[in-house]
């Protein structure tokens, strides 16, 4: 059963990269990667992290595609011909190479890393979301301000760069 | 009471900075006048130092003496460590004397940005003179650099040549990189002292002090590939025949002051005799080594010669010349015994006034005829018989005529080439063959003869100036050719101690005490 | 699972240079929102007294000798930290003064560029000290930000635009590729923090996690092959921002370099020293080779950093403790010397509005004191004795040469020479060709400050520098433990050749 | 006293030149030629006082002035070594040497650079000094280098005329390539002996292998022919005579070309040891004495016969020494001084009576016009010719004899016939000069008058010493002369001849040197109104005169012609193929040159600047790779992390 | 149970369609498309190895990269209205005013 789940969520995710990077228009783009942001996210419950599924579903899917598909929207950009730069040939052919041989490497690769305490059955005592909580806010706790901190400068930052504000209107016509 | 001030005094140090304290301090005026006027004053109390110290010093001893010697950067073991000796002291004065004569010569011939060329002057005297004295090898390589700077910029900002920034730049990058290949010697010399002083427990574990690095026996192979990269650092520099041409370019494009620096200090040869051949006594000795070198030096004599055989140029004349020159002293040297080495030390000496003399002289024809071209000469003893007779006189003496300065060094290398193998020392001789025929020939077509067409009936005589730095130069020249005494006294015992050295090697200087350092 | 977070007051004392910079964040913001009509200038010294506090309080630590380490050694503050955070701070401290003329070029938000210059320097300060691989990646972005904004902060200009994008797209590609390290790292060892890692044998999981970790900080540092944002990235951003741009990142992520390769590496040392070896022989090679046919000064220095790069990964790829104090000590000098080429980048292009070498033509005429400083920067950059650049690669050399790098140090010798190539170039122009006009050029206040700061650096550390080198000793002690090499490990033979 | 009478004999020309050479433009003429000579009578005067206390002791005198050059093993003082040959060199040396000085105020009366030729005439004075009073083989150098400078600087005296001053050039370098020799020699002698001194060398010339000696001596002997201008180096002499007369007198007769003579007399003890090199000395000599003469027979310029004499004449000298005659050598050095002193000087006086021509077929009939040049100059030449009493006749004859006497037939043979033909061209150059119809332009022929006394004085003290100098070595073998160099130069022939058979030979040399003059007079003198003188007289008799022509055109045909044929021969082989030899060494020094210069341009300079082309050439390449492309760039990026991965793969071994 | 090798096969594929998407794709927006396609095959593996390993820290930074990732795709669309702002395109091959 968890098997079939599995390939299936694989393969879809797997499938919709494949699209998000080839298809023509951007928003169908969007789209592809809308589904493979779920699919992920269903990876993510496969391996009981379903607080990260719920991250993946709200935080990814919710907002941050929801604001790509805004940009693109304002901007209503045209399917051009040309979507593959001229040379993209020259990248695909040693890609394929390369990948097959990193591909290679990483499954001939043991990622036998040393034991933690979390084991499933202490994450499914009381629930993963309750687990991450409280590493979040012992461990973590540093890299959580300093997210924080670098969330507000994200904020200043987009609005520097994206506000129009009436001064540079009036300079600009000055 | 002399005594305690030549003791504690720091009289080296002084006559380091004396030159570039003063370039600052030139800074200030504005009058031009003025400034020729301090700088001139500024090179003679230089001059009287220099003279102070070549009067204090000890002759006939190895000591290293005024020394002065405190750490700089322990953590590399590098050190503030100047000294004179035998080998050095004579340079100090020489590089002095050659100061005054340039600004004397500068004082009308340099007529745009008179304070630059003073202070760029100044400060070429200060690196020179640390080139001389420094015994730690890093203060060594430092001035050894800082030389490039005032170099470039007297070529570049008042060179004649229309070809002057490709020079300036050729010779700043081939000095270059053959120093940083140095530089990797010294550091060699360095690490080998550091694995020796860890072994024993030695303090400092680093050191680049040339005393120190003396105590240290030093494998042969990697003496060998020491050796070879201070040679590269030292050819280039001196420049060696077939480093040397960036020489003919520099001394054609830049001033006559810097080309009397460059021409009239051999700094690359004296790198030879200061570092290579005291700290790398049995590489110095290897066949191999010495085999090449004599090849090299020969070749340089005799294409030198031939060179300036067919040059229609008198600047380029006197490089090729000075290579040819430079040859002597390179099979001098490395004929590795008394006469030798003497030989080119005093040689080192006598080129500061002869082929410095003789470029004196270019700058004397190039302020009549605004070049050095053979067209535009001939005859001129009609019209400059003073000028003619010095021109002959300081000729003569670069072609080691007996009773000049130049032959005493000739002949003692000459002598000590032979004694160390005779072929060598054959074909050697043929070179003073060619020296008399370059020189004369040239002279002939440029001073006898009918007055040539290119020459002024107006052309004048030497001017009071320029017959007191031919004066000068000459009396020296004389003086050394006739009653070298006082000379030869001042150098002996370093000689001595590197002849010991050279019998010993590294070996032998396991044991603390060392031939070369007395004090 | 049980939530156990024990800090003391002493705990938060380590924090108080961070805790200083984030308040002054806030304050630069609220004072900019609450004060519309402020001139910007007082915001500028406003913020530089913040930092100024701020490396006090560094300097503080140092002398006190305040270190220790938080959160299971994810946050270490020892003296090593210590100066890297002082050399962050420091630099920023300059670039605003730097800025204070060149702000009259944005036309909004200039009290936000402050925020954002002390936002990147917290995000460095975090990376100084960033011991595990999370705090890595969110310190690394954090940095990155910042610079994301600045770089297009000149939003009409083009150029500026088009270096932020081109900025941006490779600053995300490599914190994608590095993410996939951490996790390819974090599959391998199950662990994060560098100092718990037990890595038995190297496994490709391995190798490739820290390769592409590698490549990440090397795409910070600028190394080739991971260079290739510099160069146009340089060019089109303003001015300061190129100048914060070419030190402090690089900086901060050596310092977590040093951290990965000689704690957590420690074992694998004959390798990666292959690794770096290559990269700074491209690095050196290329960035020289390259530089010598600029015709932009902003475009000459991004090139001649590339190669200054690869001169301080020769101290990294010793592997000993020597060798960390020579980078040290080497990133000090070149961080005088850069930032004061780049000051004097901005007084000409305030002044005659240009950043074409061909501009500087007779720039010695016009100023000679800016002339004078460039060609003193320009030669420490060289390596020039007596300069600071000289000792510091001197330093490098003899750390390398003890080593027996001779292929490094041949390349980066011959590199000494065809650098000086493209630098008397540029002092040519400015001593030997005719200006266009002979009108002499004003120098702002602030920008000569930041000039006589960093020619005394540059001229003091050369002639004196025995107190550097005693500070770089100290700093480094951390890794005195694992200064040698474990001869756990047998050496592949790929590594005798090179060793020389 | 000795001693400081010693230092004093060069240091008051030394004196002098530092006079006139510095402030000689600030007096008048006057002053500085009595400066000039009066200081080489001073020391003369010392000369003649050493000479005295020598004779007196007869001991040696060694002086050393200062230390010189010193350092390890190699000591070279400044020092004078008198000893009796030393002696002769010296009365020869000031003794000439002021008689000429004397003569030059009245010869360079009224030219420009009086002061100069004076000056540099004293510093020729000084540096021959050295060079005979030198006690090593060091400070001869500096004597011998110096007198070259001095003829350098004397020959080019007249420093506008082209000729000359390539003259001078050719001389200097000529010279150089002997002195190189004499330097490798120097070398040589302190190699094996570690001192430089003649008193310790000759000391310990015993251990000498035959080998290095035959090397040494030949190295010597290079030095010496270079100087003495002998067979191959001889070229250079004719060419001197660009120069003043005065200047062809003392120094390309009397003093300077005779160092290599004393050079080798003073070192017959290495020479003795290698009769390889002895044999080539007295070949050498020989072939010059022969050769020149030849070639002096065709010369038509009076000074160029003069200077050819010379050669030949020196040659007589090697000649004496290659045979071990060294007494005689010198003693021909001595008269020759005083001879060819003469004749040159008064050849000047001829020139200076005919305003400055040379041309001997434009002379002629001149006895009557000057009287006393004309005597003299006969003098001379009946002294040069070797006819008894004068004194070329007994230096010459012992020479001859020597050769004789020890069984260099030979040798013997051809220096008879150099002294026929010797005789020959100097009593025709007499002939065409005195004697006969003047073949002058009125003009000059208007002009013509005897010297001043000043220039006549010494010709007549020089006169006589050509008379009488002789009977110094009177009686031959034991004349006071070689009593005198006894313990110098050793006694030349210790086994006894036979009184008769040296009658017989100086009979024989008596002989030819008449015999010379008969033919110079009958082809110069007799035969030329001999036709006319036939034409008129009666037929009768007319045979034998026929026969007398046949005799005569018998001779033509034997003798002259051929020999004419062989002068202009070796004229013609002297002027091109040895001149051409040197030019062609020219040429090869110009390829040479032309060569390295080549690959000075292209192969060094190129190879030491393809750093820098090559930097440019890839800078414009590499650049390249910055596209400006994000896509190029991430590309890159990645492809390094390959580059990388693969690195570290080849490493582990993965 | 499946393997964990099979996850790190699907990220990896993943990661290389990202790669791939960024070398090869023109539109500016895409390219940010495949930067978030990398990162979350980054973040399949962390998740898949904390469940293996047993230990939190995956997740963590798991977490924290979508943080991240979401702050970026502000500023980077930000920047990219600006450029557009400036020329009608959001075409990264048709920036190379810099460039050599």
């Amino acid at each position: 059963m968890v098997l079939v789940f599995f390939a299936y969520f694989a393969l879809a995710s797997i499938a919709a990269g494949v699209l998000t990077v080839a298809l023509r228009h951007p928003v169908h783009c969007g789209l592809a990667l809308l589904a493979l942001l779920v699919h992920v996210s269903g990876l993510f419950i496969l391996l009981n992290a379903e607080f990260l599924w719920a991250v993946q579903i709200i935080v990814y899917a919710g907002a941050i595609l929801v604001l790509y598909l805004f940009v693109l929207m304002l901007m209503n950009l045209k399917t051009d011909d040309r979507y593959l730069h001229s040379s993209y040939l020259y990248f695909l052919v040693p890609a394929a190479i390369g990948s097959l041989y990193v591909l290679t490497l990483l499954l001939r690769s043991p990622f036998g890393g040393e034991k933690g305490d979390a084991t499933t059955v202490a994450i499914l005592q009381d629930g993963d979301t309750h687990a991450v909580g409280i590493k979040m806010f012992s461990e973590y706790l540093l890299q959580f301000e300093i997210v924080g901190v670098f969330l507000l400068g994200a904020v200043i930052g987009a609005i520097v760069l994206a506000k129009t504000p009436k001064s540079a209107n009036r300079e600009g016509k000055a | 009471m002399l005594e305690e001030l030549a003791s504690t005094f720091p009289i080296l140090t002084c006559i380091l900075f004396l030159p570039v304290i003063g370039a600052v301090v030139l800074w200030l005026f504005d009058d031009e006048d003025m400034v020729r006027t301090s700088a001139l004053a500024i090179a003679l109390v230089e001059l009287a130092l220099c003279v102070f110290v070549l009067w204090r010093f000890i002759p006939e001893s190895a000591a290293m003496q005024f020394s002065e010697h405190v750490p700089w950067i322990p953590a590399l073991g590098v050190s503030y460590h100047l000294a004179v000796d035998g080998i050095s002291v004579l340079f100090v004065g020489l590089t002095a004397f050659l100061a005054v004569l340039i600004i004397i010569y500068s004082w009308d011939t340099v007529r745009h940005q008179v304070k630059l060329y003073m202070m760029a002057l100044l400060a070429l005297e200060t690196t020179t003179m640390g080139v001389f004295i420094s015994i730690d090898l890093i203060l060594f390589f430092v001035f050894w650099e800082l030389m490039l700077i005032p170099s470039y910029f007297l070529i570049k900002l008042w060179g004649g040549g229309a070809e002057r920034h490709h020079a300036a730049l050729k010779f700043v990058l081939y000095t270059l990189l053959g120093s940083v290949f140095m530089l990797v010697g010294i550091a060699l010399l360095d690490i080998n002292y550091h694995q020796w002083a860890t072994l024993r427990h030695m303090e400092p574990t680093y050191s680049f002090d040339l005393l120190e690095l003396l105590s240290v026996p030093i494998p042969l192979n990697q003496q060998i590939l020491i050796f070879w990269l201070l040679f590269l650092g030292f050819a280039f520099k001196a420049p060696v025949f077939p480093f040397h041409t960036w020489l003919p370019d520099a001394l054609l494009e830049g001033p006559i002051g810097m080309a009397v620096v460059l021409a009239g200090l051999k700094l690359g040869t004296f790198g030879f005799i200061r570092f290579s051949i005291p700290l790398l006594p049995d590489a110095s000795k290897s066949q191999t080594v010495v085999s090449i070198i004599m090849a090299l030096g020969l070749a340089a004599i005799l294409y030198g010669a031939i060179m300036a055989l067919v040059q229609q140029d008198f600047r380029r004349l006197l490089a090729f010349s000075s290579i040819s020159h430079l040859g002597f002293v390179v099979i001098g040297l490395f004929a590795l015994n008394y006469q030798g080495l003497q030989g080119s030390l005093l040689t080192m000496i006598n080129l500061g006034f002869s082929t410095a003399g003789l470029f004196f002289i270019a700058g004397f024809l190039y302020s009549r005829q605004q070049n050095t071209q053979l067209g535009s000469f001939g005859g001129m003893a009609k019209q400059t018989p003073v000028l003619a007779s010095f021109f002959l006189f300081i000729g003569l003496a670069s072609i080691g005529l007996p009773g000049t300065s130049g032959f005493v060094g000739e002949f003692l290398i000459l002598l000590g080439t032979f004694k160390a193998n005779w072929l060598y020392g054959v074909i050697a001789v043929t070179g003073v063959i060619f020296g008399a025929a370059y020189f004369l020939w040239y002279y002939e077509r440029s001073m006898l003869g009918p007055l040539g067409k290119a020459v002024k009936d107006s052309i004048s005589d030497l001017h009071p100036r320029e017959i007191f730095i031919a004066t000068a130069l000459s009396v020296m020249i004389l003086w050394i050719g006739l009653y070298p005494a006082p000379f030869l006294r001042m150098m002996n015992g370093s000689v001595q101690a590197l002849v010991d050295r050279l019998e010993h090697g590294t070996v032998a200087s396991i044991e603390p005490k060392q031939p070369v350092r007395v004090d | 699972m049980t939530f156990e977070l024990t800090m003391s007051p002493s705990d938060l004392l380590l924090f108080l240079p961070e805790i200083l910079v984030t308040s002054w964040l806030c304050f630069i913001l609220i004072i900019d929102f609450s004060f519309p009509r402020l001139p910007n200038e007082q915001l500028a010294y406003f913020s530089i007294a913040g930092l100024v506090g701020t490396l006090g309080c560094l300097a503080w630590f140092d002398f006190a000798g305040i270190t220790g380490a938080l959160f299971g050694n994810m946050f270490v503050l020892d003296r090593m930290a210590l100066f890297f955070k002082m050399l962050i701070v420091g630099s920023a401290i300059l670039i605003i003064l730097v800025s204070i003329d060149y702000i009259h070029r944005f036309k909004v938000f200039r009290g936000e560029y402050y925020f954002l210059i002390v936002m990147a320097t917290l995000g460095m300060m975090f990376m100084a000290s960033a011991n595990d691989l999370l705090s890595l990646f969110i310190t690394l972005e954090f940095s990155s930000l910042g610079f994301y904004v600045l770089i297009a902060y000149l939003r009409e200009d083009m150029a500026s635009n088009e270096a932020g994008i081109k900025f941006f797209i490779l600053g995300i590609f490599a914190a994608a590729l590095l993410a996939y390290g951490i996790s390819l790292v974090f599959g391998e060892t199950g662990k994060l923090v560098f100092s718990d890692m037990k890595m038995a044998q190297a496994t490709p999981g391995l190798a490739i996690g820290f390769l592409l970790i590698f490549a990440a900080l090397g795409f910070k540092i600028g190394a080739v092959p991971f260079h290739s944002w510099i160069p146009d990235t340089y060019h089109g951003a303003p001015t300061p921002v190129t100048a914060f741009l070419s030190i402090a990142p690089k900086v901060a992520a050596l310092a977590i370099l040093l951290r990965m390769f000689l704690v957590a590496l420690a074992t694998f040392k004959p390798i990666w020293v292959l690794l770096i070896v290559a990269v700074s022989v491209l690095s050196m090679t290329y960035g020289n080779i390259v530089a010598i046919a600029q015709k932009n000064i902003k475009r000459l220095l991004a090139y001649s950093g590339i190669a200054q790069i690869g001169n301080v990964l020769i101290g990294l790829a010793t592997g000993t403790k020597m060798g960390s104090d020579a980078m040290l000590f080497y990133l000090l000098t070149y961080l005088f010397a850069n930032l004061g080429a780049f000051a004097i980048v901005i007084a000409v292009s305030e002044a005659i509005g240009s950043e074409e070498i061909d501009d500087y033509s007779g720039l010695g005429r016009r100023s000679p004191f800016l002339a004078f400083s460039m060609l003193i920067f320009l030669l420490s950059l060289a390596g020039v004795p007596p300069l600071a650049g000289f000792i510091g690669k001197l330093y490098i050399f003899i750390a390398a040469i003890k080593e027996g790098l001779y292929v490094l140090i041949t390349v980066g010798l011959i590199n000494i020479v065809i650098s000086m190539y493209y630098y008397l170039i540029v002092v040519k122009k400015m001593y030997v060709n005719e200006p266009r006009d002979r009108s002499p050029l004003k120098i702002s206040g602030p920008i000569k400050v930041v000039v006589y700061i960093c020619l005394a650096g540059t001229l003091a550390i050369g002639i004196y520098p025995q107190p550097v080198t005693d500070w770089v000793v100290s700093a480094i002690l951390v890794f005195s433990n694992v200064a040698d090499p474990t001869a756990s490990l047998p050496i592949p033979p790929a590594v005798i050749p090179l060793g020389g | 006293m000795t001693d400081l009478l010693i230092k004093l004999i060069p240091l008051f020309p030394l004196l002098a030149v530092i006079l006139n050479g510095f402030l000689g433009r600030r007096y008048s003429h006057e002053t500085a030629h009595r400066l000039a000579w009066g200081s080489v009578g001073l020391s003369f005067l010392c000369t003649i006082a050493v000479f005295v206390e020598i004779l007196r002791t007869g001991t040696s005198h060694e002086v050393i002035a200062y230390q010189w050059i010193f350092g390890g093993d190699l000591t070279v003082n400044l020092a004078y070594l008198v000893d009796p040959l030393t002696c002769i060199m010296l009365l020869v040396v000031t003794g000439v040497g002021l008689l000429i000085h004397i003569y030059s105020v009245g010869y360079m009366h009224g030219e420009s650079g009086f002061t100069r030729f004076f000056t540099y005439m004293n510093l020729f004075m000084v540096s021959m000094l050295l060079l005979v009073m030198g006690n090593n083989y060091v400070v001869l150098f500096i004597g011998w280098e110096g007198v070259g400078l001095c003829s350098y600087l004397l020959i080019g005296y007249y420093y506008d005329k082209v000729s000359a001053a390539k003259a001078a050039s050719k001389a200097f370098v000529v010279n150089r390539i002997g002195d190189a020799g004499f330097l490798l020699a120097i070398f040589l002698i302190f190699v094996n002996f570690k001192t430089l001194d003649y008193t310790k060398v000759f000391a310990q010339v015993g251990q000498l292998s035959p080998e290095m000696a035959t090397a040494i001596a030949f190295c010597l002997l290079i030095g010496a022919v270079g100087k003495s201008a002998q067979l191959p180096l001889y070229t250079w002499l004719p060419n001197a005579m660009e120069g003043p007369t005065p200047v062809s007198a003392l120094i390309h007769a009397a003093t300077m070309v005779t160092a290599g003579v004393y050079m080798i007399v003073r070192n017959h003890a290495i020479f003795d040891l290698s009769p390889t090199v002895m044999t080539i000395v007295a070949v050498i000599g020989g072939l010059t004495a022969l050769f020149a003469a030849t070639i002096g027979l065709v010369q038509t310029d009076i000074k160029r016969v003069l200077a050819y004499s010379t050669v030949s004449q020196l040659g007589y000298m090697f000649l004496g020494c290659g045979i071990g005659a060294y007494t005689a050598a010198i003693f021909h050095l001595m008269t020759h001084a005083f001879f060819k002193a003469l004749l040159f000087l008064t050849a000047g006086s001829v020139i200076h009576a005919l305003s400055g021509e040379q041309d001997i077929r434009k002379m002629g009939g001149l006895s009557s016009k000057i009287p006393w040049t004309h005597r003299l100059f006969l003098i001379g030449t009946i002294a040069i010719a070797g006819i008894p009493p004068l004194a070329g006749f007994w230096s010459k004859d012992e020479i001859l004899a020597h050769a004789f006497t020890h069984h260099h037939y030979l040798l013997y043979a051809v220096a008879a016939v150099g002294a026929l033909l010797t005789s020959f061209y100097m009593f025709r150059l007499m002939y065409l000069t005195f004697y006969g119809a003047s073949r002058m332009d009125h003009h000059t022929e208007e002009h013509v008058h005897e010297s001043p006394m000043v220039m006549v004085g010494p010709l007549m003290v020089l006169g006589v010493l050509s008379i009488l100098g002789g009977f110094l070595g009177f009686p031959p073998e034991h004349g006071w002369l070689h009593q005198f160099l006894a313990p110098v130069a050793g006694l030349g022939g210790e086994h006894d001849v036979s009184t008769g058979l040296v009658l017989m030979l100086m009979m024989i040399a008596t002989g030819i040197a008449l015999l010379g003059w008969a033919l110079a007079h009958y082809f110069y003198s007799v035969n030329l109104s001999a036709p006319d003188r036939l034409a008129a007289k009666f037929q009768a008799g007319y045979k034998i005169l026929l026969n007398k022509y046949y005799v005569d055109e018998l001779y033509d045909l034997v003798w002259v012609e051929p020999i004419k044929q062989l002068g202009r021969l070796l004229d013609w082989f002297d002027r091109t193929v040895i001149d051409g030899l040197v030019h062609s060494v020219a040429r090869l020094a110009d390829l040479a040159a032309a060569g390295s210069t080549w690959a000075e341009k292209y192969l060094i300079y190129g190879g030491l600047n393809v750093i820098g082309y090559g930097n440019h050439l890839a800078a414009r390449q590499w650049r390249q790779l910055q596209s400006g492309m994000v896509h190029h760039y991430a590309a890159v990026i990645v492809a390094g992390i390959f580059l990388l991965a693969v690195i570290i793969q080849l490493i582990m071994q993965l | 149970m499946i393997p964990l090798s099979a996850y790190v096969a699907v990220s990896a594929v993943l990661f290389i369609t990202g790669l791939l998407g960024v070398m090869i794709r023109r539109n500016f927006i895409i390219v940010l498309m495949s930067v978030e396609i990398m990162l979350n095959a980054a973040n399949i593996n962390l998740i898949a190895f904390s469940h293996y390993l047993e230990s939190m820290a995956g997740q963590m930074v798991a977490l924290f990269i979508i943080a991240i990732a979401a702050g970026e795709a502000a500023i980077g669309l930000a920047i990219i209205i600006v450029v557009f702002r400036g020329k009608i395109s959001t075409n990264v091959d048709e920036m190379n005013f810099l460039k050599w």
